[in-house]
């Protein structure tokens, strides 16, 4: 049988002990088309296609003119593109006697994202990071309410919260939608956090503290720089949480600061003679262009994080 | 020296009574007061005043007026009720086997070292970016007889295909599976790639040295090694499952007739079409209790007392 | 003062009438109408609306159907009392029918401002659609049932049906007062006579349903106005609907009579019922708001507005006393059959929304499934005889 | 009564988790100065007890004092202490300076008060060239060396070192040992240090602490417990290879086991052991020769022979029971061989059969 | 050449990752029944070869024969390998027998079959009354011994251990290393183990194969080790404390260091060695008295003195150079004190100062 010419190395043939190299040798000759991976990426790409094909569907059609939305021929690229329809999306949809389409509550969006996001982190984060390191009694008890919390629907919580709200006098501000976003991204995050704090040796919590460090000291100074994987999961978490979210930004506030979803909830379901899909499909990429932004952006550290907070536990 | 003098040593100065408990670590304690008061004021009370108004014949505002288990009576006694829970338990569990197998089917694709990992990952967690009434309308439109699949396969020249789930009442609940696990599928896969990745390289090669076949490897060895991973997925799903309401009114509002129809929007509606404070509740504590009886296992098992301190 | 006013209506002619009411307060007032529009129908928009009201952060004036709807809102002390203005114009004398005003009394206080009527006893039918299928346009529902194989063998939808629950019990709602007759209606309706509802006129009701069921099986649409499209290209027969079906019909610039038929009460029993909208202000604890308010409600009866607005909505005016020339056949049949009096009260007056939900949920079953008609009738019977 | 000598004092210290006693009833003095060492096995208490005094860990009764104050309920950075973990536990994201003034700036420590005595630990532990780089970029030898640089800075009377060296490898474990010991030599504080090596304890220790199940065994030098153990846990615990045991009866001076009789003479009974009844026998197995002359001898045969470098270990049975014999490096012995054994009974250990306590 | 006492022969070994070179041109022949040990300090490609070995990596070149058989392409059940790992790799939910049969079922091996080599095998290591636990409920010897049972049932000629023994505690770890060393004697069986423990290979292995980078630097049996390693690295690797180096100038059979000569009379040359030139002269700390009379003698100060029981350990500096001692575990020696210390130069190493190898 013939050597490989992979064998690289002349000085070998000198060596006593070597002798002659016959049969197999060096790495098993490879078969890029091995069956396995046949399988193994076949798959891979059919399910690719069921995850992509929405995104097509939507892409082509958001670029049709409603002619030719109206041909039916739903998977076939745009023939003429076009785009008017994002165009219309953004700025001309109308709603009611509102005519601007989804840019008006885009920077509400941004306005109710923003301090949501930050402070429902903040306040996650501090809250995973008192239950790992600083148990008090019945700390895992609450704890525990928190989780379960996280399953009960939303809708049994709108009025109660609402009077709440209305107690505390934030019912309808900007303050009262960010502490209702607050309460109901706790729970997830919180476990996330706790979770990952968990794994960080506890000796590191005592060194500090022998160090004198405080409690805030502690989770601003030592955990707070080595947990940029969990933050970036929470974040993500969050940020398509709340920039997805229509029920509570339409029922705690009102119209001055009603989000994109709304808008994108108007522009779907008002109906005018014809459903006009191009515009829909649009305004609903548009809609969900942050989230993926941020997806796109941060792909490895999620999954990183996700391992991190998510697994232990 | 005063090595077995046991006498007690009272130079000492502020160090020697134990601290008021309330007041040790008050950092803590008040940093945690936002969960504590998320946990009892939201949680906790809303619950107990969903379910104490649930025995009342509340319709629009909240009233006291008690009427026993009659609420629960006429939810039982609805058809509609009925026909949502059997809804919920077909993609409950369709949703939950589909689910943990799509998605460790492909955490196990990515995780054998393929090319293009990263690519194949945000594919598929992307739809997870995007708000259940954009999914929900996009599959509307792709399943739709006319413009979507059927049509095509049908343009195609396979004239008898019939594929129009969101308008057949006997699969209409799988239509909305189909457009359900497009979305939440990513995420789930993530975390099965994530526990994957935590299973000891050692495990494999003892698994190779055995002669044991990938396949046979991952269902003797790996998944059940998994479990903890599978935990923390199967309460992601249940809670979304529980909690599935916007899907099901972007897709078909509960249609046709009520042939989707979930718990989830029996209260939305009861509470806010029917004015019908009441019956919502009942229907809610009802979903309540479904909540306790998957979590109390869970509860038990990641929680039940672990970690040093 | 920026008045809020938060409503639901958003479809074409709908978002075209309320820019009329807008424009009127901007313009005849020093006030501004900030518009609070919430697609998605009234499920949507009211727990919004009542969940604001009750968060103490109500807006100036909101949408409900007037009915019992908003009842209990002004029993807990929220809603601006409007009698004081209502006495100051003399409503009770304008308002045609008074009863649309009974609905907005409460202990005789007036609490709300009716805008419209509607009635949901209309059939829509098709010319394009029965001539490709050979046929003539058909005068009442059994001809037009008679012609149902026909159109369907054309490829036709005969009847158009969307999705949505309360199209179905809509649709039952009108088949009951053609063809179960007005007694039987009001003894099940309004006085809730359950073995009315048990009785033979209903059997034959739920008969006739379940006939027109099959011939609706194709519909595939959700929304009212789709199935209305369908009407419109000729694609299906006729549809089922009330009287905002006009506008979509305004909107395509059909011509009644050359391109559509209406048919009142089927063309059997020609009544109107007379639902409709009215618009409640919240309490809102400021003179000067409440001023506004007060304004925008009179501003609302008004005869140029009236007219201007249910023009463009398709519906008639809440007042008897003003000109509709501009009107087209539809409407003004719809006009006459008001001042020949034949009118019945809505079913958002004379049911509970719960109820009305109950019957919404049998409905939408009963002619999305196979089910029997006379259990769907039992079931009927059972809802009615619960009703509050 | 003088306290004057006294660092660290420990009085009836209970701590329990739960329900679980974990120290019990545990009194300790260290003196100023000293180097005392926690030895145990795993799970035995060592680090709960060292968490106790550091103030990481409530205590459930009892008083702690460190350098005559009572300490007790103090929180750990007022207790005079510095502690090096395990792990290391720096701070992953400071550099090494970071992480040596962390403590320092908590403490309000005037900025050029910092910057000296930043200068003086990393003179002292050679760590200079280190001080700008992160935890990361550093071997385990030199992340140790800035976490007892991290005590070092806060200037504290006590050191408290929680298996500081158990994650290096053998070489690098060696060293550090060497330097911790020099260290202790210049700086002269108390230390308080928990292993489970027996090497390191020995090596390190003024005095060693046995502790067993949250109990203090026998607290006394590293001689001192190597040559006469209080009972027979700590006999076997402390030598690499364990004491050979031996079972049998001693009367009269006598001990007897199966068929071996050992004349027991120069053997010093403590004063409260009983000289008769069922007992253990035990001597080291480098106390074992083949080559002198012994008071006590007989022949055995060579099972397993180990060869360890510098010595040889022979493994053999003695009555049943497995016995072990360090020879020398150089010793030509071969499995199967059948030597001459002897040892001198002065030099051996008795304990009770019952009570296991040193007769 | 005849191969039939050969067991694994490794041919021109490459392996990269990549572009880092892990095992370089490597050859090593293993005999039937012998018990090889690679010993290397981390990161030098010993789990590496072993994984080559077994057929976990694909090699990048060269040939690898077990028992004759050119196995370079054949998948690692078909090698006729047993392995054990540092971590066990037990598969954690099923029980000890589960993980000692699974093997075998999935090669479909008859009912009868397993059972009755999973009996045996159970009662070689006793684990019998283990045989119905999970892994969870096993303390670490056992384990160990359940790992090393599921290479034992597979019937094989080769066993490869992975630093088994690494995660165990100091007793634990004595222990084991004896029973594997019986295991060895009772099989018969090739063994192949990777540590980084020098004392696990001293006593277990008939040949040590010493790695660095990738390379063999020297293949013997411990002794050969030992007493002559074939250059620096070796020399300064094996043996604890380490040996003690001294840097200075060889000449006529003279080594000379500042101000200290030593005659190398006795000193054995390699054949190939230069003797003349810069040098490193090294004597091992247990080779050094200060009881006997030597060929070489001179005064030192102790500087530091380690008691580890059976030894003591004398910390000193010799021409400049840190010089350690190690005395009778009963030496009384003190800091301070000035010991007269002796060698013999003939069991001394030399190595060339340029080149490090042996001289
Ligand atoms: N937070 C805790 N809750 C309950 N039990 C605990 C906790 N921490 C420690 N223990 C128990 O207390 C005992 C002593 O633990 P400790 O950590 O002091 O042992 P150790 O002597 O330091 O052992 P090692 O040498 O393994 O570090 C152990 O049995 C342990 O299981
Ligand atoms: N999958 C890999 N990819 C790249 N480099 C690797 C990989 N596995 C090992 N290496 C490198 O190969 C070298 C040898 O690794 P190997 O695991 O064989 O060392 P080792 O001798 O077993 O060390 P240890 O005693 O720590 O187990 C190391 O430098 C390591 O960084
Ligand atoms: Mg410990
Ligand atoms: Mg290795």
């Amino acid at each position: 049988m013939a050597n490989p010419s992979t064998l690289s190395s002349t000085a070998a043939a000198a060596n006593a002990v070597s002798g002659k190299l016959e049969g197999p040798a060096g790495p098993k000759p490879r078969r890029p088309f091995k069956p396995s991976n046949i399988m193994i990426y076949g798959t891979l790409i059919i399910f690719s296609m069921y995850y992509l094909l929405p995104l097509y569907v939507m892409l082509v059609t958001s670029l049709k003119d409603m002619s030719e939305v109206r041909m039916g021929r739903t998977f076939s690229p745009p023939m003429d593109p076009t785009f008017k329809p994002w165009i219309k999306a953004w700025a001309e949809a109308c709603t009611g006697i509102n005519c601007d389409g989804l840019s008006r509550g885009f920077w509400n969006s941004v306005r109710i994202l923003i301090p949501s996001v930050l402070i429902s982190i903040a306040v996650a984060s501090v809250s995973g990071y008192a239950l790992s390191f600083w148990r008090f009694k019945g700390s895992e008890v609450f704890f525990n309410i928190l989780i379960i919390g996280a399953f009960i629907p939303y809708q049994i919580m709108l009025y109660p919260i609402a009077i709440i709200l209305r107690e505390l006098g934030l019912f309808g501000s900007l303050g009262g939608l960010v502490m209702v976003h607050t309460i109901f991204g706790m729970p997830i995050n919180t476990l996330l956090f706790r979770n990952y704090f968990a794994s960080v040796p506890m000796e590191l919590f005592k060194a500090a503290r022998v160090d004198g460090a405080g409690f805030w000291q502690i989770f601003f100074q030592i955990m707070l720089p080595m947990s940029l994987p969990i933050f970036v999961v929470s974040m993500i978490i969050q940020v398509t949480g709340i920039w997805n979210d229509f029920l509570f930004g339409v029922v705690y506030t009102k119209p001055a600061i009603y989000p994109m979803t709304v808008q994108l909830n108007n522009i779907v379901n008002s109906v005018q003679g014809v459903k006009e899909y191009n515009v829909n499909m649009a305004a609903t990429l548009l809609t969900g262009l942050v989230p993926l932004i941020i997806y796109f952006i941060s792909g490895k550290l999620f999954v990183r994080g996700i391992a991190a907070g998510a697994v232990k536990g | 020296m005063a090595v077995t003098d046991h006498g007690q040593i009272n130079s000492g100065r502020d160090f020697a009574k134990p601290p008021i408990r309330l007041f040790k670590n008050l950092s803590a304690k008040l940093a945690s007061l936002p969960m504590i008061m998320t946990a009892t004021v939201i949680f906790v009370g809303c619950s107990i005043w969903t379910i104490v108004h649930s025995f009342t014949n509340s319709r629009l505002l909240p009233k006291l007026n008690f009427v026993g288990l009659d609420q629960y009576e006429r939810l039982w006694g609805s058809n509609r009720w009925i026909v949502s829970v059997e809804n919920l338990m077909i993609f409950g569990i369709c949703s939950l086997i589909f689910t943990l197998l799509i998605s460790f089917t492909l955490a196990a694709l990515l995780d054998r070292k393929i090319r293009f990992e990263d690519s194949f990952r945000t594919i598929f967690l992307y739809p997870f970016a995007l708000s259940f009434i954009v999914t929900g309308l996009v599959w509307q439109w792709i399943l739709n007889p006319e413009f979507g699949i059927q049509s095509v396969v049908r343009g195609l020249g396979w004239e008898s295909f019939n594929f129009d789930p969101l308008y057949n009442p006997d699969i209409v609940i799988y239509g909305i599976l189909i457009a359900g696990l497009w979305q939440g599928t990513g995420l789930i896969m993530c975390i099965m790639l994530a526990g994957l990745r935590g299973i000891d390289e050692d495990i494999w090669k003892a698994a190779k040295v055995d002669g044991i076949g990938t396949l046979k490897t991952y269902t003797h060895v790996i998944i059940p090694m998994m479990k903890p991973v599978f935990i923390t997925a199967l309460v992601l799903i249940a809670s979304g499952i529980i909690k599935v309401y916007d899907l099901v009114v972007a897709q078909t509002s509960g249609g046709p007739g009520i042939a989707s129809e979930v718990p989830a929007k029996y209260v939305y509606d009861s509470l806010f079409l029917r004015q019908n404070l009441g019956q919502g509740f009942a229907a809610s504590t009802m979903m309540l209790c479904m909540v306790v009886v998957i979590l109390i296992p869970y509860v038990y098992l990641q929680y039940g007392g672990k970690k040093d301190g | 003062v920026d008045l809020e006013v938060t409503h639901w209506w958003t479809s074409g002619g709908e978002a075209a009438a309320v820019a009329e009411f807008a424009k009127a307060f901007n313009e005849k007032t020093d006030h501004n109408w900030v518009d609070g529009a919430i697609a998605g129908g009234g499920g949507t928009a009211r727990p919004i609306m009542i969940s604001r009201i009750l968060g103490g952060d109500p807006m100036g004036a909101t949408q409900f159907n007037h009915g019992r709807q908003a009842e209990e809102l002004v029993e807990a002390g929220l809603m601006l009392d409007l009698t004081d203005v209502a006495e100051a114009e003399g409503w009770r004398d304008i308002v045609h029918p008074v009863s649309l005003l009974d609905s907005c009394t409460i202990d005789d206080r007036i609490y709300c401002v009716p805008v419209n009527i509607h009635s949901w006893q209309w059939l829509w039918l098709s010319h394009k659609a029965f001539a490709d299928a050979g046929v003539p346009v058909p005068s009442n529902w059994d001809e037009y049932a008679a012609a149902m194989p026909a159109l369907e063998a054309a490829g036709k939808v005969p009847l158009a049906m969307g999705g949505q629950p309360w199209q179905s019990s809509g649709a039952f709602g009108v088949l009951t007062v053609a063809l179960a007759g007005l007694d039987a209606w009001s003894a099940v309706s309004v006085d809730k006579d359950a073995d009315v509802a048990a009785g033979p006129e209903y059997a034959k009701v739920f008969e006739a349903a379940a006939a027109a069921r099959e011939y609706s099986k194709n519909t595939n649409v959700q929304d009212w106005n789709q199935a209305t499209a369908m009407v419109i290209t000729g694609d299906a027969g006729g549809q089922i609907m009330g009287d905002w079906a006009q506008g979509e019909f305004a909107v395509a610039e059909q011509v009644a009579g050359e391109d559509y038929t209406c048919l009142p009460g089927l063309g059997v029993n020609e009544v109107i019922s007379t639902g409709g909208d009215a618009f409640y202000f919240p309490k809102q604890g400021d003179a000067d708001i409440e001023a506004a308010q007060k304004e925008l409600a009179s501003l609302m009866l008004s005869k140029e507005v009236q007219v201007a607005f249910n023009l463009k909505k398709g519906s008639l005016p809440v007042r008897g006393d003003v000109d509709l020339t501009a009107a087209n056949d539809c409407m003004k049949k719809g006009l006459e059959i008001l001042a020949s009096g034949a009118i019945l009260p809505d079913g958002n007056q004379t049911l509970s929304p719960d109820t009305q939900g109950q019957i919404e949920d049998l409905m939408t079953e009963f002619w999305s499934s196979d089910m029997d008609p006379a259990d769907a009738q039992a079931t009927y019977a059972a809802i009615i005889a619960d009703a509050d | 009564m003088t306290n004057d000598n006294v660092s660290v004092s420990i009085r009836n210290l209970d701590l329990a988790f739960g329900s679980i006693k974990v120290l019990k009833n545990l009194d300790l003095d260290i003196h100023k100065g000293e180097f005392l060492v926690l030895l145990g096995s795993s799970g035995c208490g060592k680090s709960t007890l060292l968490n106790c005094i550091a103030g990481l860990l409530e205590v459930s009764g009892g008083q702690i004092h460190i350098n005559g104050k009572n300490v007790t309920w103090a929180e750990p950075s007022e207790r005079g202490i510095g502690m090096v973990f395990q792990s290391y536990a720096l701070y992953p994201q400071m550099t090494v300076k970071g992480n040596l003034s962390f403590g320092l700036k908590n403490a309000r420590v005037a900025k050029d008060e910092i910057e000296k005595r930043v200068a003086r630990a990393a003179e002292i532990l050679q760590i200079e060239p280190l001080l700008d780089r992160k935890p990361g970029a550093l071997s385990g030898g030199q992340r140790q060396r800035v976490a007892i640089g991290r005590a070092l800075v806060r200037d504290v009377d006590v050191f408290l070192f929680d298996e500081p060296l158990s994650n290096l490898d053998a070489k690098l474990r060696t060293d550090l040992r060497v330097e911790l010991k020099q260290l202790h030599e210049q700086l002269k504080n108390t230390m308080i240090y928990v292993t489970h090596d027996q090497i390191e304890a020995m090596t390190l220790a003024d005095r060693i602490a046995i502790m067993k199940d949250g109990l203090i065994q026998q607290l006394d030098s590293p001689h001192g417990i190597y040559d006469k153990p209080v009972n027979k846990y700590v006999a076997d615990f402390i030598g690499s290879p364990a004491m050979n045991f031996l079972e049998g009866n001693v009367d009269g001076g006598v001990f007897t086991a199966k068929d071996l009789k050992i004349d027991l003479k120069g053997y010093e009974f403590t004063p409260a052991g009983a000289t008769g009844g069922p007992a253990w026998f035990g001597i080291r197995p480098e106390h074992v020769y083949i080559d002198k002359e012994q008071p006590v001898m007989f022949e055995v045969k060579a099972e397993i022979v180990e060869p360890m470098g510098a010595d040889t270990l022979v493994w053999t049975h003695v009555c049943g029971s497995p016995f072990r014999i360090r020879l020398d490096g150089q010793a030509k012995t071969r499995m199967g061989d059948t030597l001459t054994i002897g040892f001198d009974p002065a030099r051996a250990s008795m304990f009770d059969k019952a009570t296991e306590e040193r007769l």
